[in-house]
């Protein structure tokens, strides 16, 4: 079965990011397909590489790009949302003229779009948030 | 049609919403902080028996557990894994998050 | 971020040239960044830009290219409220250029 | 002014689209970033509704005024909705009652439902996308 996953809270505030995550694996091992995690409100947060939590606590991060470089996960980052707090790509940063960029490996920042289009593709569309 | 609530009952008024909505022959499952809606000898513990006659109870283990209430869980209701939480949300049509 | 001055005012715009402070707008500016979008501005393209602002001050969003057609063809009629005319007027795409020339804040949830 | 380009049909799949309003706007952000995915969804020709449940409704409350908290005024884009042809807009009817709110109180206009037909509703939905 195909389903999309949509994330609304950033990590470590909210249990919502680990929920997905911890779902999003699940599913996989069980054989389904993940359409695509979308991103959106503060979930845009899952994906800013600077994130450096202790040692004894898991990286929200870098396990979800570990996740999509193993099942070629899609993971895209809502592009208004991202804007609003500070995620960027290389391309973005340079189209605003920025002298940073921040997304981490596995994400990409696309549009609103993307969100509606995975509920359209996917059997089912589960939301973890707040 | 499945419905996952993660607030507790005692903060918010997810859970009662939710009961409110859910149609007799729906799926409930309670998630992170909504776990505390399906233990026993809370304020809550009523409405959950009254609401079981109409609809199923699932409840997330591991999220119970973290909070020290796996021994608490209500008759009636059932524990899932998080493959069991997959499984629910595969064998209903659709799914609501009453956030 | 750059500032431009126009007609003894001066005013900022951001790195793609949008307006950024939306009360600054007014007609000396409009001509000014129709002049950056390469548009000659004729009533035809002052008939859009207007009707943008409106709509903005209406419903405080720009609207979708398809909604905008539409409700063109609403107020000025079917032979201005199709794409065909609006991208004769604004070769760039009415939702880029005349949204940009009508001081309206750039798009940001593109599909 | 979103869709530059026409992105009209997604191989010809029609799904219910239900977007669930369950907050207040200005307290958290989520009412206006739940207004921009109804927008963007126009385009995709689906068959869309949003619906209005607990402080949800509070989004719908004639006579919001911004100017004070420095933060935009959203509450008119309800009302280009329609121009976006999305109409259907359901306001459980105890939510608004047990906010002391009537359809009156409401800048568009609405569908008012009471709870077993609100549900029957979210029961018939493909897709909920809530906020």
């Amino acid at each position: 079965m195909k389903i999309g996953v949509l994330v609304n809270e950033g990590p470590y505030t909210h249990e919502a990011s680990d929920s997905a995550y911890n779902f999003t694996k699940a599913a996989l091992e069980k054989g389904h397909e993940i359409y695509r995690v979308f991103f959106y409100h503060d979930g845009v947060n899952n994906s800013t590489r600077l994130t450096e939590p202790p040692r004894d606590d898991r990286n929200i991060v870098n396990r979800w790009s570990e996740l999509s470089k193993q099942y070629s996960l899609d993971l895209v980052v809502c592009i208004a949302a991202a804007q609003r707090r500070g995620i960027m790509d290389e391309n973005e940063a340079k189209r605003q003229g920025k002298d940073a960029n921040n997304l981490a490996e596995g994400f990409r920042i696309s549009g609103l779009g993307q969100l509606v289009e995975a509920g359209i593709q996917s059997d089912r569309l589960v939301t973890f948030g707040d | 049609m499945l419905h996952i609530v993660n607030k507790s009952p005692y903060e918010r008024n997810s859970l009662e919403s939710c009961l409110r909505m859910a149609s007799k022959g729906s799926a409930v499952l309670l998630i992170e902080d909504g776990v505390y809606g399906a233990t026993k000898g809370g304020s809550f513990e009523g409405k959950i028996q009254a609401a079981m006659a109409d609809v199923k109870v699932y409840v997330l283990g591991p999220d119970l557990s973290a909070r020290g209430m796996a021994d608490r869980v209500l008759d009636g209701v059932s524990v899932v894994d998080y493959g069991g939480f997959v499984d629910l949300v595969a064998e209903h049509s659709n799914c609501q998050s009453w956030l | 971020m750059p500032m431009v001055e126009v007609a003894g005012k001066e005013f900022e715009v951001d790195e793609e040239g949008y307006l950024v402070n939306l009360a600054d707008w007014d007609e000396n500016i409009a001509g000014y960044l129709a002049q950056e979008e390469k548009v000659e501005l004729t009533e035809n393209h002052w008939e859009v830009v207007n009707f943008l602002r409106e709509y903005y001050g209406e419903y405080q969003i720009a609207p979708a290219i398809r909604v905008l057609t539409k409700a063109i063809a609403k107020k000025l009629g079917a032979d201005k409220g199709n794409n065909k005319y609006l991208y004769e007027l604004f070769p760039y795409g009415p939702a880029k250029q005349a949204c940009k020339i009508a001081g309206l804040p750039k798009p940001t949830g593109c599909i | 002014m979103n869709d530059e380009m026409d992105m009209e049909e997604e191989g010809g799949v029609v799904k219910q689209f239900m977007f669930v309003n369950r907050k207040a706007p200005y307290g958290t952000i989520y009412a206006l970033e739940g207004l921009e995915v109804v927008l963007i969804s126009a385009a995709f020709e689906q068959d869309v509704s949003m619906a209005f449940i607990d402080d949800g409704v509070y989004e719908l409350k004639k006579g919001q005024d911004t100017k004070s908290l420095g933060q935009k005024n959203f509450s008119p884009t309800y009302r280009a909705l329609e121009g976006y042809d999305i109409e259907k807009l359901y306001v459980e009817r105890e939510s608004m009652e047990a906010r002391g709110l009537t359809e009156e109180d409401l800048l568009v206009d609405v569908v008012v439902l009471d709870r077993a037909e609100m549900a029957a509703k979210m029961d018939e939905q493909d897709v909920l996308i809530s906020f």
